[in-house]
């Protein structure tokens, strides 16, 4: 199954393999030609590389000091804060894109308080290649703060308490013991971000159009919709080279990962580093950081959400819930819109949480190549851009495969879903495998415990939290998935990206910003129930239990 | 200098009826090396982590030389205790060679270059893993593990030095070699040591004193012969030594710290405080206080187990049939299980209190 | 008719629920199923439909000409000769009967309550106060915008250098019309080139924006139903183009506050007289022959 | 039935200069119990691994009973061979209650309901750790996971049993009631033990042979007594018991398991092996086969250490100083480190070849 599920994760890549080298049946490598001759190809993807570099390294260095300083840091309200960061997940980028836009722009209310505010007129600071990158960097840092999470719940104390004792202050411990031990998911996490940094087409879009910052993605959707279908061939082409990146990406990271042995042996225990006076900076760097990307871009979301035109200012006057109430109970797509999208993230979540355990056991527990490069391969469709992965759904699911028509039903979005969120599900699994002493596998073996008993018994409970954190990373991003659904969706079977989509495109912001604010209570929701069903767990599963 | 002293440290554990440590007090002198023996789970290495940092006393309080470390509102965190500690688990840093996990203390405080070398080289030759040095400790058997995490101790060369089972997984003849090591140390450092084990030649063999704990109390502290032939309770009468404990009556007061007992009907004089009373008493005897004899303390024989060049037997006296007492037989004058024998008592300590 | 019909549209979800909604009470008897989506993800679901070998829309119904030409071009609509085009004026349908424009949607000019100046004319844009101030839909995403741009270069007195002048006058790109009317509502642009329903739906529910219809003109595209060759059920999609284009269709295009490409019909309140508007004429076949060199000007201009 | 049968079995990690386990060959018949001892690092674990089934030899035959289980072309894998193993790193599941490690083994076959909590029980027992049923290895202490895992072991009740260091963490008592469980375990299930542990004591106490091994070769399978008084080599001689190996002279042939030799001027009469041939050999002499006497054997004291009741005198024979002999001395006849004394032979054996 597990195998199966691979192959359906690089079948629309190959797909889309054969495009690029058969355009409409036809061997012929001119499309790629024609691509790789083009100077635009080459600026995109020079731009593409080193925005999802430094978007990288700034992802890594947020979503990394958060989790450290959450994890082992003397912190009040630690579950609170771990809550809001994964939180971050949920609000659609394009909402935290545009409240940063706000934020900094020339009418922002809080720069003017400062008289920071650039002039009207001026150009507008995120409408830049650093403004590219900071935003995403940003979106991308709750990646490797969740793959990193369960990896530093664990390690056990007494590795820390050694270093301690041999005199090392805890950032000293943090340097040489604590990210060398959790280097396989901080790498894992920050390959993450930077596959998804190269697929990302919100911000882009967003920022880099006004900025005339082309980047792959942006230049394979101006192509698609620009110039029409007929050069699919060239974007399956360019969707290479997207890959090659990617590949690219997670070769350096296998190599990483595989460079050092970081097996721990013994049990976890709950570690506290001290942080002595810098404990104030720490938990106003925190909430302040918490407060600017979550809390802010829900704040113009519901801001938006209240007023019946959007750029009305909100205030008693204009206050109204009339926007509830249509999505509520007039729009009858809205709430099928979320029943779907509920349906189709929780079932890609809960199968990819199942999946992700023997496909990683076997990559990395038992070294198996060819799980290791069917994992690698499925790498891609997740760095390709949603609309690319959407035709190549179509191209293969337009007649009945199998005898089965998925085409214009759930199961097309569903299929397309696990193709290109397995990976988010696979990653921290094989992190947290990499870092588990197999002996406890052999003490199974012993027990004359075979492999599938193994697998449930062992190996699922042992690396439970971080396929929890796995299953949340593809349930919260698929829960609000634009891109591939829009171009799958059919009547009667719409998600709420699209809904959401199809609003904002007719100018119905205050409408779309509703429904997106029901979303947002929705998930809190959900969590909140995840939580319950799982109190009783022996080991808490969920990043922010204990 | 450092001394350590503890005041009544107690720790209890949250979801724990009995506490781990309890109400311990100890006093350990500048460079003396003092073992600490207990049975399992009786918060030996509890005691350690207390004093190394890595828990907080509940109530107590622990003072390293002069300096108050911990009590109710002080808690000097572990890395500025400058206090060197051999876990139990080994703590080996999985990551890192055999020798940077050795040189890892020395890079805390600044050694470095020709010096940081020659120190982890020198550490290394000491348990005799040299040539280990950049191997991975994964690649390692469990002995050669229990000797990097040692070596990484010895070479931070710390005031204080706590050792939780340090030889456990070495063989004997390792044992002793590093056991000189240890004394080697100890003398040219003048390190004050904690040392956990469940070997009491080895305890006996090292240390200064031994604290004997049970159930997170200390019982006795004292030195190894005082503790072998004077132990001060039951329980470290047991624990110490083989031999056993007995009832027995005591007719009369202590004279000079001898005392007549009488057991089964059968008398002989052993040691005592001096101001034992008269009355019932529990009677420590050991192997080599008892012999088999034609006459003496009628016992009948359980039986007996090879012990590498002597038998050790073990008999017991009609009615303490739950105490049993040890006695050594040369090879061809074993009884067989079962037979009555009789057993002569040339000494023995009667159990204060 | 009866059966099943497949409609892809562009139209919001709302005014397509309408719009089918009206259609049904004509002929009660077709199922009609929807896939609503911008005019870009549609042509892309086609052409991957169309080379994955099984193309699902009967009807198609989005918002511009350009990418109509482009599949007439592409040999995949088909001709309904018996179409009945007596009160439609030439030239909002193609001669050759694949496709039939419905409505007029202009593109004027958008701007914020809170600008500095109220424009009046295209060449306001280029004003110092408007310096990057304004914000314009990208053809490459927005059917309409592609045919803006070559209506407004083929204005002897804006041309070619009209968009050069706005790049320079730092004008942004935005992806859709969307975009534009978030941008301009939400007071980070104060100008935007904009399809004239959304400025004016924003503004009648409080948004704090206007609309004007430029001095120059405005440029209009025709929201074209057509029907494909490939259609499964080409009864039921002739049945519906005619009730698009019968008087009873175009008047709820009124009542949706659409000016009605028919004459017949009386516009919205609101809008001026179709005769009353300036359109720039636009050569449709050209445009879909240089959308390609037209969009590629854009983008090395704008970067979008 | 589950005996195993080891034929030039051979492991060399990919990275490791000379082979972990060296053409090991060994006979361990059903039922019996073979503890092996030998230095740290010489292949012990590797080889109870590569009968478990964890490791792939690189050459040679494993057979378990009458089915071959591992060549280079078979393996049987672990959880197939039923075969019970207790790590030296206890690899307890931390997700797991202590009962639920322990009865883990049971669930994969099958034992539900009642029966599944009583044999739970009753291994949880036997370790000692009856009340910690609900508790998480986490908050056990070294020794109460070591138990936790030898329970978990014996729940299973397997052919085969390899137990690495089963009781290195926990103290003589419970060691010693621990060794007793396993000879009641034997002989309830007539299991086939396999034992690695660095207490000789304890592997002279409960083995029916003992291999010694060195680095990776087996140097000798014997009986406990033959190992200790006849042993093969002098690695053999000087790994097991006290004592030491000197060489010596043997003027002449033995005569009927009786050799004369003459060390530094001194004479006396050793067992040897019947053929032992005229010429220089090694001889082991055993703490036992000493004293200190008027006259005999010419040596010096080096050190003495104290060992509960009695010290051990470390003494060299000069010219040999490299090779210490070991003799036991009462308290108050202990000679001052540095003194001449001399040294009785009472017995001895000539190592052969
Ligand atoms: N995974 C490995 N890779 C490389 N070398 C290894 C590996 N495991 C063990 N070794 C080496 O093989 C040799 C034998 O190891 P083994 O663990 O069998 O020793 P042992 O006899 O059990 O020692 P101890 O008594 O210290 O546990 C050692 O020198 C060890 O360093
Ligand atoms: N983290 C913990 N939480 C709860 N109880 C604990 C914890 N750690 C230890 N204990 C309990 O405290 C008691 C003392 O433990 P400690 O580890 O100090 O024993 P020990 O004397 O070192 O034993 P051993 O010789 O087996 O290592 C034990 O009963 C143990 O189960
Ligand atoms: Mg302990
Ligand atoms: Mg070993």
């Amino acid at each position: 199954m597990a195998a199966l599920l691979c192959l359906i994760a690089i079948f629309p890549v190959l797909r889309l393999l054969v495009e690029g080298a058969m355009p409409q049946g036809k061997l012929g490598l001119g499309a790629l030609d024609r691509v790789l001759s083009d100077p635009a190809t080459w600026t995109a993807f020079g731009h593409t590389l080193w925005v999802s570099l430094a978007a990288m390294a700034i992802s890594g260095l947020i979503g990394g000091a958060m989790a450290l300083v959450v994890a082992l840091g003397d912190l009040p309200a630690r579950r609170t804060l771990v809550f809001g960061f994964t939180m971050l997940l949920i609000v659609p980028s394009q909402i935290t894109t545009i409240a940063w836009i706000e934020l900094l722009g020339p009418s922002s209310v809080l720069l003017k308080l400062f008289g920071l505010a650039p002039a009207p007129g001026a150009r507008h600071p995120l409408y830049s290649a650093t403004g590219i990158t900071l935003l995403l960097g940003l979106e991308h840092a709750p990646l490797v703060f969740l793959s990193l999470r369960p990896a530093l719940r664990v390690l056990p104390g007494d590795l820390i308490e050694a270093a301690r004792a041999a005199g090392a202050r805890p950032m000293r411990v943090v340097r040489t013991v604590v990210l060398p031990l959790v280097a396989p998911s901080l790498i894992a996490g920050m390959a993450l971000a930077f596959v998804s940094t190269i697929g990302n087409f919100g911000t882009p879009a967003l920022l880099g159009i006004p900025a005339r910052f082309p980047m792959l993605t942006t230049l394979i959707y101006q192509r698609l919709s620009g110039f029409g279908p007929r050069v699919l061939s060239e974007v399956a082409a360019l969707s290479l080279l997207l890959g090659v990146l990617a590949a690219g990406g997670v070769l350096v990271e296998a190599w990483l990962a595989g460079r050092r042995d970081v097996r721990v042996e013994g049990t976890a225990s709950s570690i506290h580093l001290p942080l002595g006076r810098w404990r104030p900076v720490a938990v106003a760097a925190a909430w302040g950081f918490l407060a600017l990307t979550l809390l802010m871009p829900l704040l113009a979301l519901l801001a938006t959400a209240l007023v019946a035109a959007y750029g009305q200012p909100l205030g008693p006057a204009t206050a109204t819930l009339e926007n509830f109430r249509f999505v509520l109970f007039d729009d009858p797509a809205a709430g099928r819109a979320i029943i779907d999208s509920l349906g189709l993230a929780a079932a890609a979540a809960a199968i990819l949480f199942l999946v992700a355990v023997p496909v990683a056991y076997f990559a990395v527990w038992r070294g198996r190549r060819l799980m290791r490069l069917l994992v690698l391969a499925a790498e891609l469709s997740y760095a390709l851009p949603g609309v690319v992965l959407a035709i190549a759904a179509i191209l293969i699911f337009i007649r009945p495969v199998l005898g089965l028509t998925l085409y214009n039903t759930l199961g097309i979005i569903l299929i397309a879903y696990l193709a290109r969120f397995f990976t988010l599900a696979q990653r921290p699994v094989a992190a947290a495998f990499r870092q588990l002493d197999f002996r406890l596998e052999e003490a199974a073996q012993m027990s004359g415990a075979g492999f599938v008993r193994r697998v449930m018994t062992v190996a699922l409970p042992l690396v439970a939290p971080a396929a929890a954190a796995g299953g949340l990373l593809v349930f919260l991003t698929a829960f609000n998935e634009l891109t591939v659904s829009a171009l799958l969706w059919s009547a009667g079977h719409e998600t709420l990206g699209v809904v959401v989509f199809s609003l904002e495109q007719a100018g119905e912001n205050t409408v779309a910003a509703a429904l997106a604010s029901l979303t947002v209570v929705a998930t809190v929701g959900l969590m909140a129930l995840a939580s319950f069903l799982t109190r009783h767990l022996a080991t808490p599963v969920l990043p922010w239990q204990a | 200098m450092a001394g350590l002293i503890l005041r009544t440290v107690t720790k209890r554990f949250a979801d724990a009826a009995a506490p781990a440590v309890d109400a311990v007090s100890l006093d350990v002198a500048h460079g003396e090396f003092l073992a600490i023996l207990g049975p399992s789970g009786c918060g030996k290495t509890t005691l350690l982590r207390l004093v190394a940092g890595f828990e907080r006393p509940g109530a107590g309080e622990i003072r390293l030389g002069d300096r108050l470390v911990a009590d109710g509102r002080t808690h000097v965190p572990p890395e500025d205790r400058h206090v060197g500690i051999v876990f139990q688990s080994y703590a080996l840093w999985p990551h890192m060679t055999v020798g940077e996990n050795v040189g890892y203390p020395l890079r805390t405080r600044g050694v470095r270059g020709a010096e940081y070398r020659s120190r982890v080289a020198a550490a290394l030759d000491v348990v005799g893993l040299g040539s280990a040095v950049d191997r991975r400790p994964a690649s390692l058997s469990g002995g050669q593990r229990q000797r990097v995490a040692l070596a990484r101790c010895l070479a931070m060369a710390p005031d204080l030095v706590l050792l939780d089972e340090p030889l456990a997984n070495l063989d004997v003849h390792l044992k002793a070699s590093l056991l000189d090591e240890f004394q080697e140390f100890r003398a040219r450092t003048g390190a004050t040591m904690l040392y956990i084990t469940h070997d009491q030649s080895e305890a006996m063999a090292l240390a200064d004193r031994i604290a004997v704990m049970n159930q997170g109390r200390v019982e006795q502290v004292a030195a190894p012969e005082t503790l072998y032939h004077a132990p001060a309770t039951a329980f470290v009468a047991d624990f110490i030594g083989r031999g056993g404990v007995v009832a027995a009556t005591v007719p009369q007061r202590a004279d000079q710290g001898r005392a007549l007992i009488e057991i089964a009907g059968h008398r002989a004089f052993v040691r005592a405080v001096p101001e034992q009373a008269a009355g019932r008493a529990l009677v420590c005897l050991r192997p080599e206080d008892l012999a088999l004899a034609d006459d003496g303390l009628p016992a009948r024989c359980r039986r007996a187990r090879y012990q590498g060049g002597e038998w050790l037997v073990d008999v017991t006296v009609e009615g303490q049939e739950g105490r049993p007492l040890q006695l050594l037989a040369k090879p061809g004058t074993v009884p067989e299980p079962g037979t009555p024998v009789r057993v002569r008592i040339s000494d023995g300590w009667v159990i204060p209190g | 008719a009866s059966g099943k019909l497949v409609l892809y549209t562009s139209q919001p979800d709302k005014i397509a629920a309408e719009t089918i909604a009206g259609f049904n009470k004509h002929e009660p008897q077709v199922e009609v199923e929807i896939f609503r989506s911008g005019t870009t993800e549609i042509m892309n679901k086609i052409e991957a439909e169309l080379v994955g070998g099984a193309p699902h829309a009967d009807v198609l119904f989005i918002a511009d000409a350009v990418s109509m030409e482009q599949l007439k071009a592409d040999g995949r609509l088909a001709a309904y000769p018996g179409a009945d085009l007596r009160a439609f004026p030439a030239g909002t349908y193609d001669p050759d009967k694949t496709y039939f424009g419905t409505k007029l949607i202009t593109t004027g000019i958008i701007y914020n309550t809170a600008a500095p100046f109220k424009p009046a004319s295209w060449k306001d844009l280029l004003k110092p106060e408007a310096k990057g101030q304004v914000v314009l839909p990208s053809p490459l995403y927005s059917g309409a915008a592609a045919i803006h741009m070559a209506a407004i270069e083929a204005m002897p007195s804006l041309g070619t250098s009209y968009y050069m002048q706005l790049a320079a006058n730092g004008a942004d790109a935005a992806k859709g019309n969307g975009a534009v009317v978030t941008a301009v509502a939400g007071g980070q642009k104060m100008y935007g080139m904009i399809v004239e329903f959304m400025a004016l739906n924003a503004k009648v529910k409080g948004s704090p924006v206007d609309f004007v219809f430029p001095s120059e003109g405005v440029s209009a595209v025709t929201e074209p139903v057509a029907i494909l060759k490939t259609a499964h059920n080409p009864e039921a999609a002739r049945a519906f183009v005619d009730f698009i284009l019968s008087k009873e269709g175009q008047e709820l295009a009124v009542a949706q506050g659409f000016l009605p490409a028919r004459t017949d019909v009386a516009p919205p309140a609101g809008f001026p007289k179709p005769a009353d508007l300036r359109i720039m004429p636009v050569d449709l076949a050209k445009t879909a022959a240089d959308a390609d060199l037209l969009k590629r000007q854009f983008s090395d201009l704008f970067g979008g």
